[in-house]
Formats: C-alpha cells, structure tokens, sequence
C-alpha cells in the first residue's frame, strides 16, 4: 500500500494526477485527508523545483484600468503582480499556518496589545535599496492612513500605534487581537521603499521578480530579480501574467499551449477541460460561501424553530452537486469551514432532513403563509437555480418556501441587508476572528443577520486575547455551535477555488485563501 | 474581291423582356429582313423608333442589344458572321465593321483621352502602329473640319462640343480603314446647324474612303442628303426597298408615302388682337446672378394664339419658359397676364393664376408620375382647382380622354402602359383639366417620331380652336413652326433676333442668324445638302 | 477642383472639432463619476473628497474642455484618471496594435474583394457569380463572433495551426506577429470582404450600363479588357468610397473580435475606461476614432474628385 | 402577385422570415418548456426529450430559441421601424425643403455618424440603465442617419424630376409633394433598404447583447444565448451555434427578400427608360 502511495504521490508531484485525484485515491486508501497533504507536500519539497524557462497564466480579473499600487488592488492581475514583485511580512500558508516573510519572528506581549516583528536583514529592494523597519512602518501607514484608499483599510483598524526602532517593526493595539499577525498577512501589505509614499505605482518591491512590462488589461512581464533573499521561490527566469477576461479565451489559450494556467474556470466547463490530455483540473474549497440569510429580529425569522425549520428543509448535498457541479463542499451554518485556522472538525454536519424541518416548522407555528425568499442572479452565480431547488427541498418537508427574484443592479444596495430573507455571499476572511466580527458581532459593520449576542460578542473578545491556539480553537468551535443551532444564516456549500493547469506545471499546492495558490502560482510552482 | 459586301437574309431578332415580378417573355424585333450592299454604297435604313433600324444595323456586328437573339444569315466579306468563332468576331469588330452612335457624348469614355480612344480598335487589331495611327486619326480630324486636328485628340471628351464629338467619333470609326460603318442616327441629337456640318463632314469622307455605309435615322430629309439607297422599315418588317430618288419622288407604299408629307398641317395665321393675354416686357435673367441666360426679352401672344419661341439648345428658350411659370424669378422685367403683373415668384401666385397658366413638357414619361393612374394624373388638377371628386371627377376624366382621342379604355393604366405619344396626349389631358386660358409647351413634339408628332400638333390646334387656349411653343424645329405658329420669337444666346407675325419672320430680308437657321432646315431634296454647303464656301469667300 | 478639395478639408476639419465637443459633452453627462467608480464599495465621503480634489473633477466644464483641446492639439492626451498612466503611451501602442491589424485586413480583403467584384460582374449571372454572392450573402449574414469561435474551435484549439489569443507586443518579429493576429484578421476579412465586394460589383454593373461600354465591345475588346480599361476606372470612386468605409469599420468597429481574441486595440481599452468612468481616456479615444472616420471620409471623398476628369481637366 | 411569379431564392427567404415571425408571435404556445427554468443538466445533447438539447443552466435550448426569436425579432423590428419613420421623414424634408434646412440637417447627421455607432453604443449603454426601450432607442438613433442619408439621396433624385416640378407648378402642398409624388417612387428602394437595416439590427443587437449590453438575463436574444453558451464551443457542444445559425439563417432569409425587392425596383427603372 505504501508503494502505492508513493506512486501517487509521484505522479501528483510530476502532475500527472491532480491533487484532487489523488487526494480521492488516497483517502480511499485510509490516509487522512491532512495526512496525505503533508505526505505530498513533503514530496514536493523533496523533488526539488526545476529553475528557468517562462512560466505563463492566463488570469481573468484585469483591467487596462489596474495600478501596480498595493493599495488599489482588488482583483486576481493586480494581486499576481503584487506577489511577483512584492513581499509580504507574513503569510499564512495553504494549511493555515503563520509563514514569516519579511519578519524573521513575530512576539507579541502576553496580552496580545503589542506585537514586534524582526524585519529581516540583507533584503534587498528592486531599485538597490536595503529594506528596513521604517519601510515596513512607512508602508503600514500608508495603508491605515484615514484618507486611504487601500483595500486593507479594514484590517488595519484598531491599531492603535505603530513604531519602528533598531530592526524591529511594533504595533500597538487598541484592544487585545491574538490574530493580529493574521491580519498583516493581508495581500494589498506590500513593503515597498519608504512605504510607497512617493511613487504607489512604481511595482518597486522586494519580490522575487522584477517587472519588466506593464500594459494594464494585456499583460504584465516580470524577470527574475538577481538578489532574491528567499530561493524557496521564484524558480522560472520570466513569468508573465496574460489578462484574459473571457471565459473561452482562457481555456482556448490552456488548450492551445499559449499558457501554463488559467483560473476562474467555470464549474461547467471543469469536467470538459479536464478531460484533455495535458490538462488538470485543480480546485480547492475556499472559505468564500454562498449563504441565505434571515434577519434574526423580524418576524417570523425571529423565531429559532422556523429558522431550525429552513435550514434542515435545505439539501446541501444536491446543491453542490447542481450548482457547483462537485466544485464545492457542504456548509455548516456556519461561516466557518476547514479552510480557516483553528477550524474544528468535530461539529456534526448537518444535513437534508424533512421529518425534523417539519418538527420544527410545525413546532415553530408559522401561520402557513408563503415565506419569502429574495433572489438574483447577482447574490452568486446560479443563486436562482440554488433558491429554486431550496423552495423544492422545502416543499418535501411541508414549508411554503416562495422565490421572489428580483433585479441585478441594486441588489447589493437594495436587497441585501434590507430583506429579511434573502441570497448573499461572503468571501470568508483570512481567520475566524475577522469573519466574525465582521458578520455576526452585534456591533459588526454588517451584520446581516440581524444576529445580537452578548454571549457571542463575550466569547469572540475572549477568543481575541486568547493566546493559547488550542483554548481559542475551543472557543471558536462554540461559537460556530451558536451560529448552526440559533444563528440566522444557512450556508448551503462552500465554493472551490477552481484552476486548470498544464501538465507541464509542478509544485501545484491548493491555497485555501484563494485560486491559483492565492495568486501566487507563478512564483511558486515551476516548470517540469 | 465581290461585288457585294454585306448580304443579310431574312434576319430574325428576339428578345425576351422581364417584367416586373412577371415570368420573362419573349417577343419579335424584327423579322424576315434581307438586304445587300456593295462596297462603298450607302444605305439608309429610315423608320420610327421602335422600328428595329439599330437593331437591323448592330446584326452587322452580330451584336444585339441586352441580350437580343438574331437568327438568320449575315454574310459579310463572303462568310456568314453567324457561325464565327467569338475570337473571329472581336476581330471582326472594330476591324472591319465600326459604328457611329447617337450619342457620342456618351459613347466616349470619360476618363480616357480622345486620341487613345479614337485609336483603340486600330492599335488593338494591328493595323498600324500606334503612331501611324496617330497620324492616320489627325488627318481625320483635318478632313472632318474639326478644330486644331493636332492637338484636339489629347483633350477629354468633355471638353469638346457635341457636333465636334460626334465628328471625333466618325474619325473614330474611320481609322481602321473598315469595309462597313453603321451610322446610328448620328445628327439626331444636334441642333440644326450643327447637324449640317456633321452631314457634310461625313458625306465627304464617306465619299472620299470609299467605305460602304449603313446610315439609320428618322428624319427622310437627312437620309436622302447622304445614301444611294433607302430601306424603309416599320414594326421591324420592311415596307419598302429602292433607289433615293424613287423613295422620296414616288413612293409606293402607303406608309413611306405618310412619311414623305409629314410636316404638312395647314395653319391659316391669325392677326394679332388688341390686349394680349401675356405680356413679357424687357426681360432678364440669370442662374445664381451668375451665367446671364436672358437679356431684355419682350414679346406677348395673344388669345386663342400660338406664339413659337425657336432657338438652338443654349439659346435660352426654356429659361424662358422657367421665368413665366415663376420657377426663375427674372432679375429685371416682369410678366403681365392679362395686363395683370404675375407675382415672379412661383410661391405667390394665386392658385386661380397657377390654373390659368398650365405647362407641358417634352418628356412626356418624366413629367407624369409613374406609380399614379391616368386617372389621378388627370383628376389632379379637377379637384385641385374646382374640388371635383368622385364619380363626376371619373366623369371629366373620360370627357378630356375623348378629347385627346384616347377613350375610357386608358383611365386605369400607368405612364409605363402608354406609348410615347399616349404619354404626351395623357399631359396635354392633364393641363386641359386646368381649364387654363394658356398653355407653354417645351420640345413637346421633339421626342417623337414624326407622325406622332404630327397626330400632337393637330390635336393642339384643334384644341385650340375649340377652347381658345394661348400657346408659348418653345421648339427648336423650324417645320413645326411653320405648321402651328401665328407668331415667331427666334432666339440666340439668351437675345431676341427676330420677333414678329410668322409670315414677317419667315419673309427676307433674313438677319444672318436667322438665314443660317432656315438654310440649315434639311429639305426633302436630293443635292440640297451640297447646295447649301456650296452657297456657305462662297459667302465665306466673300462673294 | 482645388478649391473644391479645400473646401471638403476645411469641413473635415470642422466637423472633427464638433466631434470631439460632442464627445466631450457626452462624457459629462455620463451618471457617476470617476472618483466613486475607482474607489467602488470602499468608498468612504473623505476618500471621495480627496480623490476628486486630486483629479480636478471639480473645474467648470468648458474649461475642463478648453484645457483638454488644446492640450490635444499640443499632442498631450493627459492621464488616465483611474492608474494615472500618459494616456498618450498607452493610446499610441493600442492604437499601433489597431491600426496594425485593420492595416492587414484591409491588404487581404480589398485586392480580394475588387477581384472577386470584378469576377462576378464578368461572369454576370452566372455560376461564378451566383456562388459568390450567395457566399458574401452568408458571410454578411453571420455574426463575427460566430465566426471567430468557429475559428478558434478548428484553426487553434484542434489544429493547433495559430494562437487562439492574439497578445500582441512590440518585441516580437514580424512573422510571428502575423501568425498572432491570423484568426482575427480572418474573421475581420470575411466581415467586409462581402459587403466591399457587393459594392464593387454594383458600382461596375451600373457603369457597364453606359453606352462607352458598348463602343468598346463594338471594336473588338475582349470582355475582361472592357472591363478594365473602360469600366473599372470610372468605377474607382464608389469603389473607394466604400473601401474607405469598411477602413473605417476596421479602425473604429472591432471591439468585439478584440474581445473574442484578447487583442490589445483601442476598443477594448476605451469600453474599459467608459466602465471606469474615466473621462479624459474616453475623449481621447472618442475623438481619435472619430478623427480615423472622417478622415477615411475625406480621402474618399478627395478621390473621387480626383478621379473625376471633368474637375481633373476643366474646359 | 401569384407565387408562381416570385423567384425561388426570395420564396425560400419569405418562408423562413414568415417561420420566424410565426415562431415569434406565438411563442408561448410553441415552446414546450418555460424558458427561464431548469429542466434538465447542462448541456445536455439533444434528445426526444429536448429536441436541441440544454443550455449552460440545463434550460431547454428550444424553449430558449423559440422566446429569443420574439425579443430579437421584435427589439430589431422595433429600432429598424423607429429608425426608418425619422430617416426617412427627416431625409425628405431636407431633400424638398434643400437649401439650408438641408445643409444643416445633413451635417448634423454627418456629425453623428463621425462617431462610430458601436463605440457610441458601448458608452451609452454602460451608462444608462438598460432597459428593452433603453436599447430600442439607442439602437434607432444609431441607425436613422443611415436611412436618412438613403432617404435624401433618392428623394433628391425624385425631386427634380418634372412631374415634380409640375405638381408645383399646380400649387402642390409640401405633404402632398412628399407623400404623394416623391415618397411612393423611393418607396421600394426604401424597402429594400428596410430589409437590410432589420438585418444589421439583428446583428448589432447580438453584437450588443454579447458584449453584455444588449437584452439582460434571464430574456436572452438570439445574441444573448451565444454569449451565454459560448464557453462550450471550443469542447464542440453546439448549444451556441444553434443561436448563431438561427441569427445567419433570419439575416439570410431576410436578404433574399430584400434582394428581391430590389431587383424589382431595377427592373421597374429598366421598363421604363
């Protein structure tokens, strides 16, 4: 059996199984999912990247609008560029842990206030320039500057100072935030020389490869840059992201050899792609969900056993199936899935069970009037589909489910967060803490549930200056018990991350915090 | 080499017309015509449009217009052209058969030099070399008394005038030194004067090259001036065949007979009346204050009268005609009808003025609108002028159909139903309906073939007799005149030469614009073309 | 016929400064604004403000426009709002990369088209000409979406013959650029090969209609010599006229076989600044398609004065 | 006129057109699916079951095609008559009227067509809602500067025949001059043209609909359901070529039609002269 497995594991390795597939062969064979992980991880490492050649993505998600400025980016082009020509002080790595970067280490005080990070030595910018703590504070200010466009705005709220002396880097907090190293793993953090005051868009960082061109929504070309500190990355001489928005041309261009990788394939299409010869098909489930959301203080959501009702009345497994054709995995009710840190997976799973939605329902004494659900297209792709086969599944248990779809435009403006029971979609953040004081804390800035729990608010600011992983890890798990049994939201599936790559590409690790190894492919895998 | 050139037997054409939406369908051109010719000889093929001469004349060439089909045999220079290969057939055109079109304005190529044209077919067949073609066509140019023969053949044909072209066309067809040229009514389009020179230029160098020649037209008096023989066809059968002479001093067929006393419409003069019904006094006008094409016209006709404005084109007739109706205001001078001065500009006069004042145009097909019946054509003006609507409008309509001769039968049918003549009688219905006190009639009868023409004009008279309408007869084809005018305005370069009761005008002493205009006038004479030409030498010798 | 030319140019030229006003006044009436549409979701009022500031959103209009002509007509096209790069730079590679495309469509479908014109008006009515029509006929009638997805699906994703994405960049040799655009220059010709063709054959036929034609036949020229020497050359301003069109539809019509193929051409790059509401961007490529049109225009215009012998050689 | 007499290209072309019609007029009670819902799994081959298979959602294309031929016929027909009513008007009254009503109409419309109407769309559309009326208008506005140019040039060349000049002289009204004597002699060319604009307007608004702003999901034009099924033609799943097809196949028929109708006026011009 072991000689089989490391046959798989080759293969893999090589690229000729995908990681899915042998994930599912593996397993098959009695391996722990995470087991077979790091088994293939290992491997990898052990095999050794090849160097050299030019390595090529076709990647949707680009404007001829993008900036090279960390800041402004928003979408998959510019996040490529970022890791091409940027570095990170931190990152968290496919399996959830805290990869030091630019910080050598990172303490932080026992009441998780004050945290220090050792800036790396020797790092050396693109333009000559010798990285130091002032960069990475320049740069950390201007991403928390209050008139800062920066999509890390969010993340960096809640510091309360920062400084940087000798070659450490310190922030201070306003309240205690055990994740906080989490938060600097934010992708827009880019260390850029002097914090990138002076000129945002320069693409001057300290990355593995210098740029070469930039034609915004064309293509943007990077070279190796010669004085790389880190030689666990950046294996190709070139690399070249291809922005390549329509859906066909990607997968014409991964068909005809023109690039390495593609992302965004569509679910649909998946299986038709994969079926060529020289091309697998490499999906990851993120912590992007697809969720229905009920207003936990209007009735008649306010009352726990109708809202027990619904989320029993849904088949997650058949909307996977329909709707993310197996790209996907079955939520919880809770926001919260294998992809985030600390993630317990000894919550039972819920499933599809008429007998006990029509319990509850009738337990619930609803008057038997059709339950509105709001719908369109634009809460996520085939929400319309999903909310049909919901209102079926709830007829099954004797629920009037009725669909009401309503207009695209204005939905998110309109709809969300204004029904009381409509489609939505949350693409998950980095760590538990961050989804959920960004959702479900009474105070959150959308909490669109409705969802006022001093005991959850207690049990999240008590999870924040937790420093001991396995008593937050306890505290996080009941948290998501609240959520499934009492919370106002059902989360049918989560969604994969889903690439197609050549055969031709080694070093191919799924990244939960997002497609093509969280933009990060092309620094990171290499040619065979 | 034979002494016949040319024999066709019993030719046959077809063709096939498509009407609109309708399936194709055949019809006969002509049929069963023969005729020979020797070499050198003349031959003119006379008859009214439609008549099948230019088709006759193009079976020379084997070539039928939109895709007409000839049967028969045409033996030319001992072998039937029908059976030749197309290769021996393009050699066979331009080589030994050329042709002489209507139009040589249009037969030449706008953007090609005249020179390069007129030697195209010579080069082409290796007949000479260009520059002895070259030398050939300027010699050309000098016997046919074109101006500047060196440098002439380098300019575009729209720099050259039309008597000119069409003479520039004759070289054109001469150059290859052919055995056959077909002349397709080859003066028709000129005015007069120039059409005399043009015949005279021809005659001589048909005489001179000795090349034998097919000459159509319409008018007997032109043929007679340059061909030994005449054919005479009709419906595209021939009526009858014979020497110059016979045809025009003893015809025997009826229909020849027709032809020769065309233009024989007695019209007793009228004296002039006190108050004339219109008044023209020193008119001027000009397009755009540029090009002045009037200057001091006066002249009046009076009721029940018919006054012909004659003139060569350019000579400004029908500016004048522009400038009564209102649709070219006059610069200076104004128009009295009926002592009262018109408004000059169309757009304010009365419509009572508009009625009484009606116009009749020389292409009958353009001046009536082609998707409406007859019987809205002539309705029009009824229920316009006196709100005649209905069975009673239906009524007036037959009655005027009556008048000009036609008959219930045509109230439904459109223009493209009518023929030629239908056409213009359908306009003169047209402007009767108006109950107008005078009526300007352009070119009328100049589109059509004589007897047509003739039928026209005896309709205007007895129209006139009957309802005492005023005619401006605006021609330039002195016979006409002399058959319908009580007076005479004879006009040249936008001026009036002469001006008075037909018999002064027609009456010596002549002005010498006005002589040159009637000797012009083709007469049904043999040897009257040299006479005149004889006469013109002398006095430019002085005599 | 100078002073007519003189005339049309004078004109182009007022019209093309109408155009750009045009232009320009209909991106001011655009809803939304730069400044909300770049900074999307996140938007905060103070970000907005700021913003806005720094992209002097808030002069008065005509003087927005008077600083933007003339700095047009200095050769300064400004900066894009919404990445703050030259436009001029941008422009110049996208417009190349445009003109470099319509340029080798026009090369393949002109000849090709007056050729087959002149084909089918010899053979009139016959098979070469019914099979001609009837195929321009199809390829006028089929969307050139259709088209170019038919292509990538057989010349590039199963054949392999030619990329599927035509990334075109300055850097590469000549053979391989034409290799790159291969499939849209395909789809591009088989777009107006039918229409120019048609034209070209009407505007013969109408001239065969005239009489010179006949003198000609009548002196023994061959059919395809009638054609040429007497027909053709009176045909040549229509014809241009409506060659200059289908350049003009080359130039300023082919957003979308630039989106099928990922062309990096003007279209694709103005339909994205018009989503980002990027003012200066959209004028300038506004008024630089509309200068390509009229100016196309014009020269059809100029030809067929030229060609006209009545003004060439005046009596 | 008997069939009898319509040559077969232009029977087949009015044949299909009238199918389409058809097809579209009586939508509801042809299509056997609603076409909005899912009915079967992406893509599925066609069957007994869904005589042209699926589409990207696993709706019956059928269904699909036989609701997008009433948007794309009646949003095309729509802007085409819109577009056709000003060109047309517009373009006689500049050509009777002549002068400077005429210089000022032309050059305005001249102005108009200098901006190329697919760019000009592109903004407009992305800016405004869109809405079916939305793009009807946009779409004729783009479109009657064509008609309006044709419409000019043959009215300009009716104007100054004599019949023309004759109604005048009796004192002819405008209307009277425009609707009577000139419009019904630039009718048929005026059809002809009608047939080609129609087809153009099919084709734009496909154009559109595939650069996404043309008609919104779920009603989908023919344009629509190529852009929605496009992702399968390089796998060779026909989903979107049965669209395309039916597009050309409308575009042709159409063709044929006005072809004929042209050839029609030309032969009327030759019976005349």
């Amino acid at each position: 059996m072991s000689r089989q497995i490391d046959d798989y594991v080759r293969r893999t390795t090589v690229g000729l199984m995908s990681r899915r597939e042998f994930f599912g062969r593996t397993t098959a064979l009695g391996l722990s999912t995470a087991m077979a992980g790091t088994l293939l991880a290992t491997s990898v490492k052990a095999m050794g990247p090849n160097k050299g050649g030019v390595i090529k993505a076709g990647i949707q998600g680009g404007e001829s609008t993008n900036s090279l400025d960390p800041a402004l980016s928003a979408s998959s082009v510019p996040s490529h560029n970022l890791t091409a020509f940027g570095d990170l002080l931190v990152e968290v790595s496919p399996e959830g842990e805290i990869v030091n970067r630019l910080a050598e280490s990172v303490e932080s005080s026992a009441d998780a206030r004050t945290w220090h990070f050792r800036i790396r030595k020797g790092v050396e910018f693109h333009n000559g320039k010798t990285l130091t703590p002032d960069d990475v504070l320049k740069t950390m200010e201007r991403h928390s500057a209050d008139d800062s466009q920066s999509g890390a705005l969010g993340v960096m709220r809640g510091i309360e100072s920062m400084s940087a002396d000798g070659d450490i880097f310190s922030v201070t907090l306003s309240t205690p935030n055990a994740d906080l190293v989490y938060l600097m793993a934010d992708y827009h953090l880019v260390i850029q020389p002097g914090g990138g005051f002076d000129d945002p868009a320069s693409g001057i960082g300290c990355g593995p490869y210098v740029l070469e061109f930039d034609e915004p929504g064309v293509r943007h070309g990077f070279t190796k840059f010669a004085n790389y500190w880190d030689d666990g990355r950046g294996h190709a001489d070139q690399i070249e992201v291809v922005v390549l928005n329509d859906n066909t041309a990607r997968a014409a261009a991964l068909q005809s050899g023109q690039v390495h990788y593609i992302n965004r394939v569509d679910p649909k299409v998946a299986e038709l792609l994969g079926r060529a010869p020289n091309i697998n098909i490499e999906s990851i489930s993120g912590r992007g969900h697809y969720v229905f959301i009920m207003h936990n203080d209007t009735a008649p959501f306010d009352n726990n056993d109708l809202r027990l009702a619904l989320k029993y009345a849904i088949d997650r497994e058949e909307m996977v199936d329909k709707i993310l054709r197996g790209y996907g995995s079955v939520g919880n009710d809770t926001p919260i899935n294998a992809a985030y840190p600390l993630y317990s997976d000894d919550l039972g799973q819920r499933a599809y069970d008429p007998e006990k939605a029509k319990f509850h329902y009738e337990k619930s004494g609803h008057d038997g009037s059709p339950i509105v659900l709001k719908v369109s297209e634009a809460a996520f792709p085939g929400a319309v589909d999903a909310s049909q086969l919901f209102q079926q599944s709830a007829e099954r248990a004797g629920i009037p489910l009725q669909v009401e779809r309503v207009p695209s435009d204005g939905y998110w403006s309109e709809v969300w967060n204004k029904e009381p029971f409509c489609a939505s979609y949350w693409s998950g953040r980095p760590v538990q803490d961050q989804m959920f004081s960004t959702a479900y804390k009474s105070d959150a800035d959308w909490n669109d549930t409705r969802f006022f729990r001093d005991d959850f608010d207690a049990l999240l600011a008590q999870a924040k200056a937790e420093l001991d992983l396995a008593k937050r890890k306890e505290l996080y798990r009941q948290m998501s018990v609240i959520l499934r049994d009492e919370g106002g939201v059902i989360v049918p599936m989560f969604n994969d991350f889903i690439d197609a790559v050549s055969t031709s590409l080694g070093g191919w690790v799924g990244d939960p915090g997002g497609g093509s190894m969280f933009d990060g492919a092309l620094v990171k895998a290499w040619l065979l | 080499m034979t002494d016949t050139l040319l024999e066709v037997r019993n030719l046959r054409i077809d063709g096939t017309v498509r009407p609109p939406g309708e399936r194709p369908k055949d019809i006969n051109i002509v049929e069963g015509v023969s005729l020979t010719l020797a070499p050198g000889r003349v031959m003119g093929l006379i008859g009214e449009s439609g008549a099948g001469k230019s088709t006759v004349g193009l079976s020379t060439l084997r070539y039928g217009r939109g895709g007409l089909r000839l049967s028969g045999e045409i033996w030319l220079n001992g072998r039937n052209i029908q059976t030749i290969s197309p290769g021996q057939l393009r050699d066979l055109r331009g080589r030994e058969v050329t042709y002489v079109s209507q139009s040589a304005a249009a037969s030449f190529n706008p953007s090609i030099r005249l020179m390069d044209q007129v030697i195209e077919a010579t080069v082409l067949h290796r007949i000479m070399s260009r520059s002895e073609a070259q030398k050939r066509a300027v010699e050309l140019f000098g016997a046919l008394s074109l101006p500047e023969p060196e440098s002439i053949g380098s300019r575009y044909p729209h720099q050259v005038s039309g008597g000119q072209l069409q003479r520039v066309m004759t070289a054109m067809a001469l150059c290859p030194k052919p055995d056959l040229i077909v002349f397709d009514e080859p003066t028709t389009a000129l005015d007069v004067t120039t059409q005399i020179d043009v015949l005279a230029a021809i005659k001589t160098a048909i005489r001179h090259t000795g090349v034998a020649a097919l000459y159509i037209t319409h008018d007997l008096a032109v043929v007679a001036q340059v061909s030994d023989e005449i054919l005479v066809l009709r419906h595209g059968k021939m009526v009858e065949h014979g020497a110059v002479q016979q045809i025009i001093e003893a015809p025997r067929e009826e229909y020849t007979r027709a032809l020769v006393s065309a233009h024989s419409i007695p019209h007793e003069e009228q004296a002039a009346t006190d108050n004339p019904i219109l008044r023209l006094e020193d008119i001027t006008a000009s397009y755009e204050g540029k090009i002045q094409v009037l200057t001091d016209v006066t002249a009046e006709i009076h009721p029940g009268q018919t006054l012909a404005v004659v003139g060569e084109s350019g000579s400004g007739k029908s500016t004048l005609a522009r400038v009564v109706t209102g649709l070219l205001p006059p610069e200076r001078g104004r128009v009295l009808f009926d002592d009262q001065p018109l408004p000059p500009a169309l757009a304010d006069r009365s419509l009572e003025q508009l009625r009484e004042l009606q116009m009749i145009y020389q292409m009958a097909d353009v001046a009536m609108n082609p998707r409406q019946t007859v019987a809205t054509i002539i309705g029009r003006p009824l229920e316009m002028y006196f709100g005649i609507r209905g069975a009673e409008k239906r009524r007036r309509v037959i009655e005027l159909l009556d008048q000009i001769e036609m008959g219930e039968s045509f109230i439904d049918r459109y223009p493209a139903e009518l023929s030629g003549g239908q056409k213009q009688r359908v306009c003169i219905a047209r402007s009767l309906a108006a109950k107008p006190r005078m009526i300007i009639c352009d070119e009328v009868t100049s589109a059509l073939d004589p007897l047509v023409a003739n039928g026209i004009l005896k309709l205007l008279l007895n129209l006139q007799a009957d309802e005492g309408v005023a005619y401006m007869f605006i021609t330039h084809d002195l016979a006409t005149v002399e058959a319908i005018s009580d007076s005479i305005a004879v006009m040249y370069q936008g001026r009036l030469v002469r001006y008075g009761p037909k018999s002064e005008v027609l009456t010596p002493p002549f002005d010498d614009y006005t002589d040159l205009l009637l000797s012009s006038v083709p007469e049904l004479r043999l040897g009257w073309l040299e006479g005149v030409v004889q006469n013109r030498k002398m006095e430019s010798a002085g005599y | 016929m100078i002073r007519l030319a003189a005339q049309r140019i004078a004109l182009g030229c007022l019209l093309l400064v109408a155009a750009s006003v045009l232009i320009f006044a209909g991106t001011q009436i655009l809803p939304g604004d730069v400044a909300q549409s770049i900074l999307g979701r996140s938007a905060t009022p103070e970000s907005l403000a700021s913003l806005r500031e720094e992209l002097g959103l808030n002069k008065p209009a005509v003087q927005r426009y008077l600083d933007w002509l003339l700095a047009f007509l200095g050769g300064d096209l400004g900066t894009a709002l919404s990445n703050g790069k030259d436009i001029g730079e941008s422009v110049a590679g996208r417009l190349g990369n445009t003109l470099f495309l319509a340029g080798w469509a026009a090369a393949l479908s002109v000849p090709l088209a007056i050729f087959l014109g002149l084909l089918s008006v010899r053979y009139q009515d016959r098979t070469p000409d019914r099979m001609i029509s009837g195929l321009s006929l199809a390829s006028i009638s089929l969307p050139e979406f259709f088209i170019g997805y038919l292509l990538i699906y057989f010349l590039a994703v199963k054949l392999q013959w030619f990329p599927s994405v035509a990334t075109l960049n300055a850097d590469m040799p000549l053979g391989e650029k034409l290799r790159t655009i291969a499939l849209p220059v395909m789809v591009l010709t088989m777009v107006v090969l039918a229409h120019m063709m048609r034209m070209t054959r009407a505007a013969i036929l109408n001239v065969m209609q005239s009489a010179y034609i006949e003198t000609a036949e009548l002196k023994g020229l061959t059919p395809f010599n009638v054609i040429r020497k007497h027909a053709f050359p009176n045909a040549i301003a229509p014809i241009v006229n409506v060659v200059m069109i289908n350049l003009a539809y080359l130039v300023v019509g082919v957003v979308v076989v630039e989106v099928i193929f990922v062309y990096p051409g003007m279209g694709q790059y103005m339909v994205d600044h018009v989503s980002k509401r990027d003012v200066p961007v959209v004028q300038a490529c506004g008024t630089i398609f509309a200068a390509v049109y009229i100016g196309l225009n014009l020269v059809a215009d100029l030809v067929s004065i030229i060609s006209n012998p009545r003004l060439r050689h005046p009596k | 006129m008997t069939l009898r007499r319509i040559p077969i290209s232009a029977l087949i072309g009015l044949i299909l057109t009238g199918v389409a019609i058809f097809v579209a007029a009586f939508a509801p009670f042809l299509a056997p699916y609603s076409p909005a819902e899912t009915v079967g799994d992406v893509w599925e081959p066609a069957s007994d079951q869904f005589w042209l298979g699926t589409d990207n959602l696993g709706r019956d294309l059928l269904s699909r095609m036989i609701y997008g031929a009433r948007i794309t016929i009646f949003i095309a027909a729509a802007a085409t008559a819109l577009s056709f009513c000003v060109g047309a008007v517009a373009g006689f009254a500049a050509a009777v009227a002549g002068g400077l009503t005429d210089q000022a109409m032309s050059r305005s419309v001249d102005l108009l067509m200098s901006i190329p109407s697919l760019i000009f769309a592109l903004v407009v559309l992305s800016v405004l809602p869109s809405t079916v009326l939305i793009l009807i208008l946009v779409m004729a506005v783009l479109d009657f500067t064509r008609v309006y140019r044709l419409a000019r040039a043959v009215a300009v060349d009716v104007n100054v025949m004599d019949y023309v000049e004759a109604a005048r002289l009796r004192g002819e009204r405008l209307t009277w001059i425009v609707f009577r004597e000139i419009l019904p002699n630039a009718l048929s060319t005026l059809v002809a043209e009608l047939g080609l604009r129609f087809i153009f307007m099919v084709l734009f608004l496909s154009s559109l609909s595939f650069l996404g702003l043309g008609v919104q999901p779920p009603e989908s034009d023919w344009g629509g359901m190529v852009k929605e099924n496009k992702d399968g033609i390089i796998f060779g799943i026909p989903a979107a070529l049965i669209p395309a097809a039916a597009i050309s196949v409308l575009a042709i028929s159409v063709n044929l039609v006005a072809d004929w109708i042209l050839r029609r006026t030309s032969d009327l011009k030759g019976g005349r002269s």
